[in-house]
């Protein structure tokens, strides 16, 4: 009984350090617990793994450092099945730090394909400010829209780029957001040019689009580190692949955290009912 | 005049901008966006009052030698350096005003912000307790949304044929409260507003009354 | 292990502000103070290059005079510093107030209040077991109820007892409800920013992990 | 490059194994291509509605080929015959578009749309509209509800004050956080300690601010008659000066002009996370007996109160803010939640006009109930009109 006393008036910097310890551990030591894959995350998947090769899947990047945590580890691993599936990449973002993200993001994946050409196998757009119009440029002409790539070359010299107008030529456009951008890509390029969109954003405002998933307004989407960590086991699943899995080692420090918590709040209740019981 | 002249300014301006609401004029957008202009432009004197404030209450920090004064001259250290680095050599990407604020600024307030990580564990093992049974209640919905989050909960719902209990309660009973909240507040927010207006509300002046 | 100085300068913050978890002291008080100071500082150049120069500067120079009546408006902020003339600072609050009042109740009433009852109001086809799946239609009604038990919560002027405090108690369930499941909901949000920091000492400084 | 034209060619199969029947029935092989889709029909254009002129908005019936298609390209022309522009296209499957590419108000305009399908082949064109002009409108259809609400509204607010002033006896229910701030006042008066009240960390546009500066007003009056310090730091500069205007009334009033000193009224920063360290700061340093955080919040709410409550000072905490209030609640002593907020001024002040609005936001909430139950009975019946009347 004394025990449960000192536990519930436990100091709460041990609480802190364990909290870190649940947080550091899966770091060091990969637990790898197992994840429910998702409908819209299986969705995407499906698309991209549907799509033939030479086909083009767009990235944009709409997010900045502040939720880059949460969403980096579902880019690097869409960006890696692409490369895999030998299918070609258009990276952009209507934000403007987003630019550097997806210019990191390429850097990492394409040390594992250093095959991989700039202007034949991916082009990086520079930033356009304009959010929504952005979007209706790319369904009137991506050429106007974008004259030049993030380097500075003519869009019209880059080979991959020659026979890509519109959306009608992008298989998948995908956008990862922290906020509402996902719902300005369903509003422009899903609904007045029928492209096919998916998002990925952050958990919290996972729950805001599934009025989208429902009337397939978005064909599937990646919710937080839990949405990346199911496609990365679905691209190592499939495919075989043996990459570092950022969102997986994550997910088992979120899973950590949360059963922490959840053990620790049952347990202060036993403590607590043990003592009022004691009272009595 | 001191008091009545600006609660005459204060009650026209919401009229006009109420009327505004009602009209899709071009004419009547153009005045709300300049008006939006003006109280953009209107706000940047007042950083001269909240710079002055601050450096008034560090510097008397440092001339009466108080307590901590040396961290007083922290900050007059860092307004202008990273001030003067803006203003010198630029505020574009990849300058160190840019390096700065990745590097120091950023990375500071992610850490403030990551604190929240700690701050949660510790607060729902404090209070989290079943004391009552609308604690009961905030308790056991916390715990299921935490599990029903991480994919050993999420298996475990699916197995009970709960797969989407946690979006259930998210989608309905969660939201009816924020909704009468939301109501509530709607109503105290137009009350409040419409007060201020006809300045039955002057708290805003300074104390109420002459 | 790192070798980008700037890593260093960061990864040292960072541990000053996680230091202010085992107690107050000199390293989390130099990085508070770096970080006021630092913010400070930094919102100057980007006030100027932002704000001062395309809303003030360019429009002047483009003859826009007008906007000297807002700026003088602004302007008179500063007149606090000088006690005598304090009150006129209450000129440019008025205009800030009453415009924004007059902003807020229209608005208000739309998306605060009609939106809201718009989507709380039950219609036939929100409970016909053919179009609706079961969860849902009981989700429908207990949006229903829930809104309206947590309205009569903030119903200041009755005596809450009898019926209207046994509705009124309802509503207070539905409130600790949404309570316990926006706090569950937020704990993998905030728990992925401490992940972002633990990875950015792991991996971006010691480089422990890959 | 290969796989590419052999999709193309594909396509075409497709195209011609649908279109050759029709076409050998028309007895004809010299059609041009373009006559293997039908167009779409019957285009109208009309004003846009409700909005500032500049904007024609145009409808099309879906051609029967619509599936076909990737989409519909709309033309457009002053002249009837000749002269047609690009001016949008539109996915399959839509049938409207709102035109405002360099659209002039009061100039006729003519609309036509062709099908075009993912390989650049299109369909004839359909025939034109009639003739529209777009022109700004002086008010806004959509919002007559909103313009019949509000008088409503204010006319309720007014009956409910009148009466109030005409001396009728208020109820108002009890509110715990609001009583409560009295006695935590008192606390830090009894331990000679210093009262920190955070303003919210939002703009004075904010109604949640205006509502805490009230607050702070009544607060004041007590810290300054206890001779009790009061700490406000702030987050914006404008909110610093009302704040350091009612902390100043507020000593006047108590007869204590020695009391307010702008030092303690201060402008920390405008940064949301500094702002936090910064208060967090002040709650280990100055040890405040009673914290006290009311106004509008985001997700510093927790930082703040957890390491007040590190401190073991005794928190009441005030927001209309849903997604913080759930943080507050777990770690202060008592929280003023959502619309008490604003029956807070009338609350402490039991100024009868101030009381008397609250009576008013409740018979609006009267209101609000009625067509709940209204809109939700004919809705039963498979009525909306009540409900279409708050879209």
């Amino acid at each position: 009984m004394n025990l449960l006393n000192k536990f519930m008036n436990m100091d709460r910097r041990w609480i802190y350090l364990i909290t870190a310890i649940c947080v550091i551990i899966p770091f060091l030591i990969p637990i790898g617990l197992p994840t429910y894959t998702t409908p819209p995350a299986r969705n995407i998947y499906e698309k991209i793994d549907n799509t033939s090769d030479g086909q083009v899947v767009l990235l944009s990047f709409d997010y900045d450092a502040a939720v880059l945590p949460e969403l980096y580890p579902m880019t690097i691993t869409i960006l890696n099945h692409c490369f895999n599936r030998n299918i070609k990449v258009i990276l952009m973002s209507l934000y403007m730090q987003g630019i550097g993200i997806a210019q990191v993001a390429l850097e990492d994946v394409k040390r594992e394909f250093p095959e991989k050409k700039e202007g034949i196998d991916y082009t990086l757009l520079p930033y356009v400010p304009g959010g929504a119009l952005v979007i209706l440029g790319i369904g009137e002409d991506i050429h106007k829209t974008f004259p030049t790539d993030y380097y500075g070359t003519l869009i019209d010299s880059l080979p991959m780029m020659r026979e890509i107008r519109n959306f009608d030529q992008i298989s998948l456009a995908i956008s990862f957001s922290g906020g509402g951008v996902s719902r300005t890509w369903v509003t422009y390029a899903n609904q007045r040019y029928g492209a096919n969109v998916a998002a990925g954003v952050t958990a919290v405002m996972a729950a805001e689009n599934y009025p989208y998933l429902q009337t397939k307004q978005l064909i599937g989407m990646l919710g937080g580190l839990k949405g990346a960590a199911e496609y990365e086991n679905l691209v190592e699943k499939n495919l075989k692949l043996k990459t570092r899995k950022a969102a997986c080692i994550g997910m088992d420090a979120q899973s950590a955290v949360h059963i922490m918590m959840i053990v620790f709040i049952v347990l202060a209740n036993i403590a607590y009912f043990a003592g009022r019981r004691r009272k009595k | 005049m001191r008091r009545a002249g600006p609660l005459k300014l204060c009650l026209i301006g919401g009229i006009v901008m109420i009327i505004q609401f009602f009209i899709p004029h071009r004419f009547s957008k153009n005045f709300f966006d300049e008006v939006v202009h003006w109280l953009i432009v209107c706000g940047v004197p007042a950083l001269v009052i909240g710079y002055y404030s601050i450096f008034h209450v560090h510097w008397t920090k440092i001339r009466r030698k108080r307590e901590g004064w040396g961290y007083s001259i922290i900050i007059f250290v860092a307004v202008i350096v990273v001030a003067l680095i803006g203003f010198i050599w630029g505020v574009g990407e990849n300058s160190v005003f840019m390096k700065i604020y990745q590097y120091m600024t950023m990375t500071m307030q992610a850490t403030m912000f990551s604190l929240l990580g700690f701050y949660m564990a510790s607060a729902a093992f404090r209070s989290f307790k079943a004391r009552t049974p609308e604690a009961t209640l905030l308790l056991i919905v916390a715990l299921v949304v935490m599990f029903g989050r991480v994919p050993i909960g999420e298996s475990v719902f699916i197995k009970l044929k709960l797969p989407n209990l946690v979006e259930w309660i998210l989608m309905y009973p969660n939201m009816a409260a924020q909704r009468g909240i939301g109501l509530g507040v709607g109503l105290g927010i137009m009350a409040t507003s419409l007060k201020i207006m006809l300045g039955i509300e002057r708290g805003w002046l300074g104390g109420a009354g002459k | 292990m790192s070798h980008d100085p700037w890593v260093w300068v960061a990864a040292f913050l960072t541990l000053c502000i996680f230091s202010f978890l085992y107690k107050d002291n000199p390293f989390y008080r130099f990085a508070e103070h770096l970080l006021i100071g630092a913010t400070l500082g930094y919102a100057l150049p980007l006030v100027w290059k932002n704000i001062v120069t395309p809303k003030i500067i360019v429009p002047l120079q483009h003859h826009e005079y007008w906007l000297l009546i807002p700026l003088c408006l602004g302007l008179l902020y500063i007149a606090r510093l000088i006690p005598k003339y304090a009150w006129l600072s209450r000129w440019p609050m008025a205009f800030a107030l009453g415009t924004g009042s007059g902003i807020a109740i229209p608005l208000s009433l739309q998306a605060g209040i009609f939106k809201q009852m718009q989507g709380t109001m039950l219609t036939k086809a929100m409970l016909s077991p053919s179009i609706t799946p079961t969860v849902h239609i009981i989700g429908n009604i207990v949006m229903f109820v829930g809104v309206i038990t947590t309205l009569i919560y903030f119903y200041f002027s009755i005596k809450h007892t009898g019926t209207v405090g046994k509705v009124a108690r309802i509503g207070v369930w539905y409130i600790m409800l949404a309570f316990g499941a926006t706090f569950g909901y937020t704990v993998m949000a905030r728990v992925s920013l401490l992940i972002g920091r633990f990875q950015f000492l792991l991996h971006d400084w010691l480089g422990v992990i890959k | 490059m290969y796989i590419k034209f052999k999709e193309v060619q594909h396509i075409k199969i497709i195209y011609l194994f649908f279109f050759a029947f029709p076409l050998f029935a028309q007895e004809s092989d010299t059609l041009p291509l373009t006559q293997k889709f039908a167009p779409p029909l019957d285009v109208r254009a009309f004003d846009t509605p409700n909005d500032a002129g500049k904007s024609i908005t145009v409808q099309w019936n879906l051609s029967p080929d619509n599936s076909l298609f990737s989409g519909y390209e709309i033309y457009r022309s002053e002249a009837q015959d000749t002269g047609y522009q690009y001016v949008g296209y539109m996915g399959r499957g839509i049938s409207t578009i709102r035109d405002n590419r360099g659209v002039k108000d009061n100039t006729p305009y003519y609309y036509k749309v062709r099908g075009r399908t993912s390989t650049y082949e299109y369909s004839e064109f359909s025939p034109p509209s009639s003739s529209t002009s777009s022109s700004p409108q002086w008010y806004h259809k959509g919002k007559t509800n909103v313009l019949i609400g509000l008088p409503l509204f204010i006319f309720l607010i007014f009956w409910a004050v009148f009466q109030a002033k005409m001396g009728k006896p208020l109820f108002i229910r009890k509110i715990d956080g609001l009583d409560s701030l009295e006695e935590a006042v008192g606390r830090a008066t009894e331990m000679g300690k210093p009262v920190l009240y955070v303003p919210g960390t939002s703009f004075i546009s904010d109604i949640a601010t205006i509502a805490s500066m009230n607050i702070l007003s009544q607060v004041a009056k007590k810290t300054a008659e206890y001779n009790t310090p009061i700490i406000v730091p702030n987050r914006d500069p404008i909110v610093m000066s009302v704040a350091q205007e009612v902390v100043r009334e507020a000593a006047i009033e108590k007869g204590r002009p020695d009391y307010y000193n702008p030092d303690r009224v201060f402008f920390l920063t405008s940064s949301q996370f500094a702002y936090a360290a910064g208060v967090c700061g002040i709650m280990t340093r100055e040890k405040p007996a009673t914290n006290l955080f009311i106004g509008m919040f985001w997700a510093e709410s927790l930082l703040l109160a957890e390491t007040g409550n590190i401190t073991g000072a005794i928190q009441i905490a005030g927001t209309d803010a849903v997604t913080q209030l759930p943080f507050f609640v777990t770690a202060c002593d008592y929280t003023i939640m959502g619309e008490e907020l604003y029956a807070a001024s009338a609350y402490l002040s039991k100024n009868p006009s101030l009381v008397g609005g609250i009576k008013g936001q409740d018979y609006n909430k009267l209101v609000i109930f009625i067509f709940l139950a209204l809109g939700t009975i004919f809705g039963l019946l498979g009525n909306n009109f009540i409900i279409n009347l708050f879209k």
